[in-house]
């Protein structure tokens, strides 16, 4: 199983959600956070006090998957997630070792 | 003049300013958070350049008298402008306070109602172009208004329409104008296609309890006195407003299932617009059937926007424009003449139908002119990548909620 | 009629008015993020509800007169009914304003008396009960309780208990009322076990910050005039108010170990109940001596709750119930003659001690009916899972707060 | 005595009292989220010290009448201690209202006064320290200047100023006591380095709406009567805040390339603050000069601090200082005599430039002392620890904003 | 070492906090989150326009733990968590390979 | 690659980025969350009834690094970060298997 982060837009996130239920992901986690990098920051100004803001407003959500959907669900995010400006995001694939269904105590696959 | 009038004028000017902010978290809580710096940005501007342009020029155009033409009062003068020679004294209106606090009361009517406006180009219009806009409007289509209803022109003397508090001056005017100024904008990125949510509702409903608690001064204050006649309005507001919010979320909780917070205020101010033509000529029970229809109509009005496709993204349309013709159309049917000295009849009903109809066609002509030029000159929507990332940071460098800490 | 007296009644009204949007943020910072809007809600819908059935027959039965059972006064008749024949004199009650503005500022006490026990029941209640509620409880508590103080009543009348500002017709019967109504409610799911903390104090602080505002209307107003009367009800309101605030802090820094915003609002609110019956009847020193003693005794009352096993989620009974007897009990000693026309003695006391009895009673055995009844005919409390997941997706389909962007 | 006066003093006391709410708002959205309670607390905690001062010997010491060293009064007596004789007439004043009402008025002004200083200390001062200080201040400080400027001390008997609202007793000396107290007190943890942003723009946004409002009472109430002279205050506050906030926007967007919503809410303030000595004795026009002025000047006076490195965190010196300095001084050349009575004249000016030293000096040399002695016995300053963790935990055991649900 | 996910019910958090501080748990990091699972969303209504919100507030908590204790970790969270209804939530166990305590800069198990 | 998690101080986090960047780190994402550990809470009062709160605000970063880079970017936090009292925070390290640019569709280290 793998666990698949994802940095996104967050004006792209209603849509992805529904692509990936169209893969047949089962669920996934949704977080609001504050992103670094080529993107360009913005300035703030207050008081006449200018401050540079490099961190830009992204989504993280977090899906995990079976090894088997793992590359469908990279697919789906890179497709529906590419705007084709820089600030698009990043995705991540880390491994699993163990997942568990809190309701049934069901394990592995079975907990998807 | 009498202090006590005099008193409760200034009261009632302090409670109408107020509403400019009212008004602007009552809009501010629907936006989105990347947005609401912008909205409310939109709304306080209003403060600054009308009453600028008021002073200088404003007052004195609508409120000098009567430049006619043939027998129509047309537009006033350049007599006052600066409010030079005002005085001390109450010379010039001959109400029973001074002719200053005339005009000041008059002032913050003059500033809310383009404010309203800005419920309707929420999240997509260029700040400079708004208050650009706002300064142009005031001049060409508010300060001529409101001579002709309350200035002494010929929708008073001539059609003899009544107009309490503003149903033509302010609600029609504005929601008309909010009409032609989206048909230039063009809706938000995602109308109709994203779930466009609320930021802040518990903004929005604290915006509209101070909104109702300033209607007291538009409505009351619009007796011109301190008597029966303004106990009288601040009745009928109270119950057209509760009738409205209640008869809104009755509405609701029969087509969706459940009854609304947003519901509730947006009934209220519903209420609140429809009785401000009304509120002086109308009885309580009058008042409520006022309330009853603003709060049903309004409350499926809000469909049009949807059936038409225009992004009234806050609904002035369905809330002021049509709530302002339903009080001043009612209005000609439920006046008694033991409140404001006017009875309801067919004459009376005809007059206030011709007055909405000028009222509407010249704000929204008049409006859509002023936007196209505008939008031809400077541009008044903003780019598609500052929409996306809010107007916040985009127009003024700002954001609204900290991020750390 | 004077103008000046008009004026002031007029502003009061607004004032009053207020005060319930000011009372819906107080309590509404005070719950989790996931029942604010229940809360406003729940404050707000009195301002539709009681207002309708206050024109239609409410303000009649409170006002129309007394119709007498024995030498006792017991509740007024139809006669004023949808307000139809107030005229625009004041021939009805006699004050140097119109009987129009007297009806209108009963009307905002009658609002904001109902909306003070939804502290109580935070978190829980249905608001389609909670609508039914206010609205047989209005009938059956309020405008009977008014009537009977300030209706010509037997209250006023035959025990000749003084009454400034609504001491027994607003808080003792709001606390009384809403201690019956917990008591047929439950507490909420984790009471006593989890921590239930406010998610956002500011939101608290504002609404005490226009309580306090609005207070000066509720007891400033009460004066029926704008004279050195009112003066000194605005005198000891402020004083109450900043002396209970300050001696609150003061207990809870000798208690827990530090002063609190919410102890400082808190006490605050506690001195403006408690100087409510007595606004006008002491001194300014009285009234520093009647804060102390609210802060304090009502920062320890809190503890009732927790000895007593019930929920009264936001302190209604501490505050409104205990700081309301504390001031009615009080003004009968403290009372000055060079103030009110009446001095402290022990007669008035013990005429203040049968009022809070019999007002205490009645609110709380009738609301203890009415709940009873509203329980079994249609249920008051959500289901656990509403209450679990809030009562605002559950009840209005809505989120104070959006998610992204 | 005239009711319709009495109204207007009543409302204007209910006006001011809430700014100080409304001030708390204001700088409550600009620190960051862990001390936005602390700094709520600071603010309204002069609602409760400051009014059981001003009423025990406050008021006496500023209006019993004045104690004379040579030809100069000082001081007032204790005869009013305790409001205990005021009585239910206007002999004291001998104002067209109560005395008791006047009192009332003062006091709202000597409440928000040291509520204004709180500005400059945020996220740093010990609760307990600034409950003595401002005790301690308000005896020393305020009271002093009040009796000088408004209670027949010799800033008016002798130098004849002019102060129509307070720029001396208020702005002027609320920002020099805010000097001194920053000198003793040191620059925040990362002033200058770190980002210190506003946790909640639209919190301060909201505070300058009801700032605004507000100011109506502290202005328009000024006059002393509901009357032509308070409709101009009206007009020029108006006048003045408008022009201020749009200059100050026009300003930054000259500078930074964005008009900001704080700048313009920012600008407003200063309007209100440059107003505030000269509402009743300019015409519209001139306040308008006077805005435009205070508008760029306070936006340009807020590089002061970064230059002299003062962490005036919140710019209190910048805009009340500043703006008050302003405000007093062009007072001297823009007065007309068709308004207040007094033409500008090189004499007026001369004696408006000797009060704003008095002034100036008076309460920054004081301050400084009593900050000194302070922090000596008891230490104004949080620890480093408290202070990155936020005053909320460490002072008030609170937290603003709920975490989860 | 391993990092234990979880996805729970806001209202469980204290109990489960406190559950994993007996298991001998050293520490904790909490996050607030919109899930989207089996679990139905809810209807949101704003002024008519009915919007299906998938998305139910979540907390993920993450537990750095050693080999040894994670399975009475998981088992824990498993007890604690569950209501037994759709939503429960799942939990993910990653692999770490390895964990430093800033103050002290040890490493590995030593730094939990 | 890693991703490298470290839950610090939110008045470090300013700091902490300006020294990643100089470290070479292409881009960082950052939350807030709550922390529990070995830092005592705080007691919090509301009308007399008073609270334990063990929870800390923390904020959690998260770094994508190719597998050279992470020593330093872990030396570069565990400096900037530390302040030497409890509370100070961790770091944890974790594998990756594949990073995507979505602007891109890069991978692996190309991607970072
Ligand atoms: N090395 C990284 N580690 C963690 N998150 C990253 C990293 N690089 C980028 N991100 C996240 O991805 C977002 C987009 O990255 P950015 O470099 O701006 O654009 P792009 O991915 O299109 O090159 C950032 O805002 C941040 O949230
Ligand atoms: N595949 C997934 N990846 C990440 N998070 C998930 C996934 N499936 C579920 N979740 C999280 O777990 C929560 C509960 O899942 P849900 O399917 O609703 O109930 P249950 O786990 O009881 O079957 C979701 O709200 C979401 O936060
Ligand atoms: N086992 C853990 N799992 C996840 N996060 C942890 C763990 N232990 C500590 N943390 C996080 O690190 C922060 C600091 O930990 P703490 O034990 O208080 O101090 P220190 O790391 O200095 O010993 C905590 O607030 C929490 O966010």
């Amino acid at each position: 199983m793998k666990l698949v982060i994802a940095y996104i837009n967050p004006f792209r996130l209603d849509e992805i959600r529904d692509a990936l239920k169209e893969t047949g992901v089962s669920g996934l986690t949704a977080i609001n956070a504050q992103g670094f990098g080529r993107q360009s920051g913005h300035t703030e100004t207050y008081r006449g006090a200018e401050y540079e803001v490099d961190m830009v407003p992204k989504v993280r959500i977090e899906v995990l998957v079976d090894d088997v959907l793992a590359p469908a669900v990279i697919d789906t995010i890179e497709r529906t997630a590419r705007t084709g400006s820089i600030g698009d995001g990043k995705i991540a694939v880390i491994p699993v070792e163990d997942v568990i269904r809190i309701r049934t105590g069901e394990r592995g696959n079975d907990a998807l | 003049m009498e202090s006590g009038h005099t008193a409760w004028l200034l009261t009632s000017c302090a409670l109408v300013l107020l509403m400019t902010p009212g008004l602007a978290f009552f809009y501010g809580g629907m936006v989105r958070a990347k947005n609401v710096l912008g909205m409310l940005m939109k709304n306080y501007v209003a403060m600054g350049i009308v009453t600028i342009l008021w002073i200088l020029v404003g007052a004195s155009l609508a409120f000098s008298g009567s430049t006619t033409i043939g027998d129509y009062g047309v537009i006033g003068n350049f007599d006052l402008w600066g409010l030079r020679d005002l005085g001390q004294s109450n010379d010039h209106f001959g109400l029973p306070y001074p002719d200053n606090v005339q005009m000041m009361f008059q002032l913050t009517f003059a500033i809310i109602t383009p404010a309203l406006i800005a419920g309707a180009i929420a999240e997509r219009m260029k700040f400079t172009a708004w208050a650009v806009f706002i300064g142009i409007w005031s001049l060409l289509v508010y300060v001529p208004m409101t001579h002709w209803v309350w200035g002494g022109g010929f929708i008073a003397s001539n059609i003899e329409a009544l107009d309490f508090a503003g149903g033509l001056v302010v609600h029609i005017n504005a929601g008309a104008a909010a009409l032609a100024l989206i048909m230039v904008l063009g809706p938000r990125i995602g109308f109709r296609k994203e779930a466009i949510r609320p930021h802040s509702l518990p903004l929005t409903i604290l915006g509209a309890g101070i909104l109702w608690f300033g209607w007291f001064g538009f409505n009351g204050g619009s007796a011109l006195a301190a008597n029966a006649a303004a106990g009288n309005a601040f009745l009928t507001t109270q119950v057209a407003a509760a009738t409205a919010a209640t008869a809104w979320i009755l509405a609701e909780a029969f087509t969706h299932g459940k009854p609304t917070t947003l519901g509730f205020v947006s009934g209220a101010v519903a209420g609140l617009v429809a009785i401000t033509p009304a509120a002086g000529f109308v009885s309580p029970l009058g008042a409520m059937l006022l309330g009853l229809v603003a709060g049903v109509v309004c409350f499926y009005a809000l469909r049009l926007k949807f059936m038409f496709n225009f992004d009234d993204s806050l609904d002035v349309v369905a809330v002021h424009l049509v709530g302002g013709i339903i009080g001043s159309l009612l209005l000609g049917v439920l006046a008694e003449e033991a409140y404001g000295g006017v009875a309801g009849s067919m004459d009376q009903f005809v007059s206030q139908a011709i007055s909405v109809v000028i009222a509407l066609v010249y704000s929204f002509s008049v409006t859509f002119v002023i936007a196209k030029v505008l939008d031809m000159v400077m541009g008044i929507r903003v780019s598609e990548e500052e929409e996306r990332g809010g107007l916040d940071l985009a127009l003024h460098e700002e954001q609204a909620y900290g991020f750390v800490e």
